[in-house]
């Protein structure tokens, strides 16, 4: 996907456009049956540990990674399964991972919260909070030094804007131009506390202070998050710096999804008030309408594909085996 | 004072069973009561009361200003709760899971534990860090990591690892109650481990021993979560006519030293177990200490058991591999015992 | 010393001004005949270890800590003299500190790196760049907390702008509006190394970005600095939160007395320019004289008890005894 | 290949006499010459060459594109490192104080030691972290530490402590060459410290331990800046009649723990040294190693000797007292040998 021409120049353009948001769309509407499954999962006590459901927020990772090439790195949160399907990933391997089975894209190693596809460029999700945005710069000073034209991106949620080594590494990326875009999830909380409880000042202001430029964005309206994408990555690409995208949005489920009861920590209405009027598949769904570029047929078999998909992905891995155990003192040493 | 064997043997009048959790909780509220310098900070303290929930409650009764919600900053909070016990207040710093201490550890290591002495003795830091530890929770390998042997190095630091509620809630109040800084782990999979606890005031005192369980054939000297490995391994080893005794220091620093000592000059063989990475762990620690003491009284090598040296995989079927359990635990024993 | 009234208010006004500016004076000849002479304590070998001397920037400590009461506290650094001597500390101990002994300050075991004294609220110089950012605002929070109305200040050098930690305590000082002060140094260097080379963007947005409020001071003039400390200072004491002093300075010697040949890093030419054209114990003593608030018959008497002050300082030091063996083992624990 | 007590005994065509510094250096110039993906990044290395003037030159030869002076962000530097080395760099970040690794703990230990093994075995950290340790330099409690226990706890990471300039050079090559997350610790005090070094290429493979003495009645197993006190102790030894074999494990991790063993099951005693803190330190690996694997071959318990467990004094009186010395090597290695 060529990163220069304007959306409404010809006719194959209009095509193009067309696709574009349709793959868009289904990309979306993957993540969102990928972590109804994970719940479900979940709630049946067939998958070990917890997950952070990405739901609501399928937008940003989407319209970003739209914007990215194969060969461009990310870096991914605990809340991570968005990113890494939006960045190429396959979601019969991704569950393989989340239930531990070797299949899985760490062999079973990782997990849901440390899920990485060097395939797909993804330099992995993080547990640390905060603990990615290393990674991601070092990434792309690498690509500066090898002379490179590839671009990183660093997801993190709005509670990382309170781990140091964010401001760190935001300062070396501006000093020494790295092509680097870090992209804040604002979901409004940490865990169960809303940012404005633990963040002061303007968050606009922080990656500017360090001389990264900022783009506040709607995080739910993945027209504006591709377009915006779209230009801060090929500004880093052409060596004109890195670019911090502060993304509004929220995530429809718990902090994980054992976190069930959330009356205390935020309302039901806060959170109908988001699906019903928020949603980024719907937001994209009637905008298409709008622009007549589908219709409900298509909308039908889109929905049929993708729950194929996740369908048989799940199986797949239900299905699949465990690790050997010798494999678990293999891996520790390259 | 009661011991937690006595304890865990008699159901005594004013003495309640209750979770390490509530244990821990009670001699928080029973501090904070006793001592209004006394407050808690950390990531998701208050309403939420921690993602373990061993906090519930505590913001209800002493409010957002002693139950403070940070922000995600590990190091400035223990930096600020550094400052804080130098200035006439007595933090207690909860980092949510002790793989963070990584965060932290300049603001632990290099701050807090050498003000005291950097100051000549004129500058106090009566600071406790609340932390967690332990695997098993299918949490990977960056939620699961026993890093006490990291702090145990570092002079001017004390460190607890208590194993049952009522040394939790007896430990805890002597940390509070303690000028220095103490890092206090607390093993994740065992909140809702139940046991004895007198409803009256209490401390524990630092650097002594418990008995967990008396024996005579070999020694296991066992810390936090791995106490209750040994005690079942213990179970089963009497089965086998083999007598374990088990030792579990609980600070390991200070360490009691001479009860370990003894007991294993006693046994004549010793197995020491903590949940730690096993390489340059806390049981290099203790087993060099026992192998030095008993030297002339041990009829085998001091054997470690700690988690192995690997990187906690996420995939339960690997995850239970990497730490002792009570089978493994009983193996070893019966081949320091010439029973194989 | 009140923190409300106006310099030029009454006669009796104007005598408590004079002896004010002229306390100040006497402070910053202080440091600077103390630092002098511990420079040659290096050069002839009689000082163990090494020291970085503050020459050039006395202005700042002296400025802010004129602004401050004897139970303010203050932290600072391994250039730190400067504060421990405006903060109150005697001459005599100081020394005997850094010659290791054991009527110093930390009986000989902090050094010149390390010196604290509590008597006068100094919480101690750190080694560790950066490394006192959460001491002092944990200190501000301890003020805040007790319901006392004391003021913590924060002293550290342009270098220290480079750790995270910094910005995870401003934002806490600034969410709970904590009694705190912090002045940046700016004396343009990170050890050997430009400020500019290793700080991107505007160094004043820093702060704002975390809800401190910034202002940028002249640090070669001490009554800019004294009258802005004034201000935060008063601010901050009646609970109306933190802020931010970026004071542009200039160090006169080497990074420490050991780094003697600093051409590769910076040119004599803009050393001999800071020293002759904005020495800040030379401007004030410009302004007192044209003021009429001195003469040279008060230079000189200022001069002489300042110097024997010093001299006999230095002598009670190299006399007194080193600490005993035994203590190396005491004060790790209270 | 040379051993190191090979080279120190002759003079061989093509071998020079240099210091532990310039062998650094040479080190990082050839392998930076050998390969292009090679660099190194931190605080005051290019013009400045470091305070200790370890990489005076480097920037000449190599430009400020690879020689980078960093801002003083000892977290964000070891996380690029980290990054550059996931993806096709071999980075070098230079740590200028082992004590300030406190601030890096969590990039080291969370991110680089565990990004192989979560990443199921796909990802690789070629990255070199060189930093210093040891005390007596008058720099007080933040500037002397030696806290190589931290990382040789950590399973991921590979650990050198170097004793010689042969062996830091040959072993920094080995370091610069390894897939893995390697941390490099330099005695600062032996900068200055000369030996011969051959002047063609060679690596010296990690996990091998060097006799840098050979001896018959007390084994003595010392690390980095402790060796010099070794030998210093053997030579007095040897004039009490007592020879005491000297060996340098070179790697904490891996740890050729063979060497250690069979020289102890020789000698039937031995000593450890390490300049960390004594407690929950190296020496309590090397002596739980020896004890364990020569049980039945020793005649004494294993004697530990490291830093003393106290934040490291800023007078020199005191300072002195905190690190073993040849002469309380001798003492106890005479106990040992009961010869007192
Ligand atoms: C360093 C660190 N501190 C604390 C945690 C525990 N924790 C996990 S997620 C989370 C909240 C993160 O909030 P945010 O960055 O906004 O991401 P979100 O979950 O909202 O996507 C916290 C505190 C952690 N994983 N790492
Ligand atoms: C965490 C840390 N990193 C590196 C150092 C080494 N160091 C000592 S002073 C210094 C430069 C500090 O520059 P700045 O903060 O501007 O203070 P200045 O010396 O200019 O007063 C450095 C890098 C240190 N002491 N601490
Ligand atoms: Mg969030
Ligand atoms: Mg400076």
């Amino acid at each position: 996907m060529s990163q220069t021409e304007s959306p409404k120049a010809t006719a194959t353009n209009k095509d193009e456009e067309q696709a574009r948001w349709l793959a868009m769309y289904e990309q979306m509407l993957t993540i969102r049956h990928f972590e109804e499954h994970v719940n479900q999962l979940y709630m049946t006590a067939r998958m070990p540990g917890l997950a952070h459901l990405y739901s609501g927020e399928e937008a940003i990772a989407v319209g970003v990674c739209a914007a990215l090439r194969r060969d461009d790195y990310i870096t991914s949160t605990h809340r991570g399964h968005g990113h890494c399907l939006a960045k190429g990933a396959r979601v019969d391997r991704m569950f393989a991972e989340l239930l531990g089975k070797e299949a899985g894209y760490c062999r079973g190693k990782g997990g849901s919260m440390h899920i990485a596809d060097q395939d797909t460029g993804n330099l992995g999700a993080n547990a640390i909070v905060g603990g990615s945005a290393g990674i991601a710069t070092g990434a792309a000073m690498s690509i500066k030094m090898r002379g490179s034209d590839q671009v990183a991106v660093c997801f993190f949620g709005d509670g990382a804007l309170g781990q140091g080594v964010l401001y760190e590494v935001m300062n070396m990326a501006a000093l020494w131009k790295f092509p680097i875009i870090y992209v804040c999830e604002n979901n409004e909380y940490n865990e169960y506390t809303h940012y404005r409880e633990t963040t002061a000042g303007d968050l606009s202001a922080r990656s500017a202070a360090f001389g990264v430029p900022c783009e506040t964005v709607d995080g739910q309206d993945i027209r504006a998050v591709y377009d915006t994408a779209q230009r801060l990555v090929a500004r880093a690409r052409q060596g004109e710096g890195p670019a911090f995208m502060l993304c509004n949005t929220y995530r429809y489920y718990g902090h994980h999804v054992g976190d069930i009861q959330r009356a205390y920590y935020r309302s039901k209405e806060e959170e109908e008030r988001w699906k019903t009027q928020r949603d980024p598949i719907q937001l994209l769904a009637d905008w298409l309408v709008e622009q007549g570029m589908t219709d409900h047929t298509l909308f039908e078999r889109i929905e049929q594909k993708v729950q194929a998909e996740v369908e048989a992905g799940e199986q797949f891995a239900l299905n699949a085996p465990f690790p050997d155990p010798g494999e678990v003192e293999e891996d520790v040493y390259a | 004072m009661l011991s937690s064997s006595t304890v865990s043997q008699h159901t005594t009048a004013g003495v309640r069973e209750i979770t390490l959790g509530q244990a821990i909780r009670e001699a928080l509220a029973e501090e904070m009561r006793r001592d209004p310098r006394v407050f808690i900070m950390g990531e998701d303290v208050a309403e939420a009361g921690t993602p373990f929930k061993v906090l519930s409650g505590l913001v209800e009764e002493f409010g957002t200003s002693r139950v403070i919600d940070t922000p995600i900053s590990e190091a400035g909070i223990a930096g600020l709760g550094v400052g804080g016990a130098m200035t006439g207040m007595r933090p207690i710093v909860d980092i949510m899971f002790g793989d963070f201490i990584g965060l932290a550890m300049d603001q632990i290591v290099n701050q807090a534990a050498k003000v005291h002495y950097m100051s000549g003795g004129k500058l106090k830091v009566p600071l406790v860090v609340r932390t967690t530890m332990g695997a098993t929770r299918r949490t990977a390998a960056q939620h699961s990591q026993s890093l006490q042997a990291w702090v145990s190095h570092v002079p001017g630091l004390k460190v607890v690892l208590p194993s049952t509620p009522y040394d939790a809630k007896g430990l805890l109040k002597t940390a509070i109650r303690d000028d220095n800084p103490v890092i206090f782990f607390e093993g994740k999979m065992m909140y809702q481990l139940k046991g004895l606890v007198p409803d009256t005031d209490y401390t524990i005192p630092f650097g002594v021993a418990d008995i967990k369980r008396p024996g005579v054939d070999i020694t296991i000297v066992a810390t936090s979560s791995m106490v209750q490995i040994a005690l079942a391994a213990a179970e089963l080893l009497e089965k086998l006519e083999i007598s374990a005794e088990i030792v579990d220091p609980r600070t390991t620093f200070p360490l009691d030293k001479d009860t370990l000592i003894a007991s294993a000059k006693k046994t004549s063989r010793a197995i020491v177990i903590d949940e730690g990475y096993e390489r340059y762990g806390v049981t290099a620690e203790l087993a060099s200490v026992i192998a030095e003491g008993a030297f002339y009284y041990l009829d085998a090598p001091v054997k470690r058991m700690g988690a192995m040296d690997v990187p906690v995989p996420f995939s339960p079927v690997l995850e239970d591999l990497t730490v002792p359990t009570a089978a493994s635990v009983v193996e070893v024993a019966k081949t320091l015992c010439g029973r194989v």
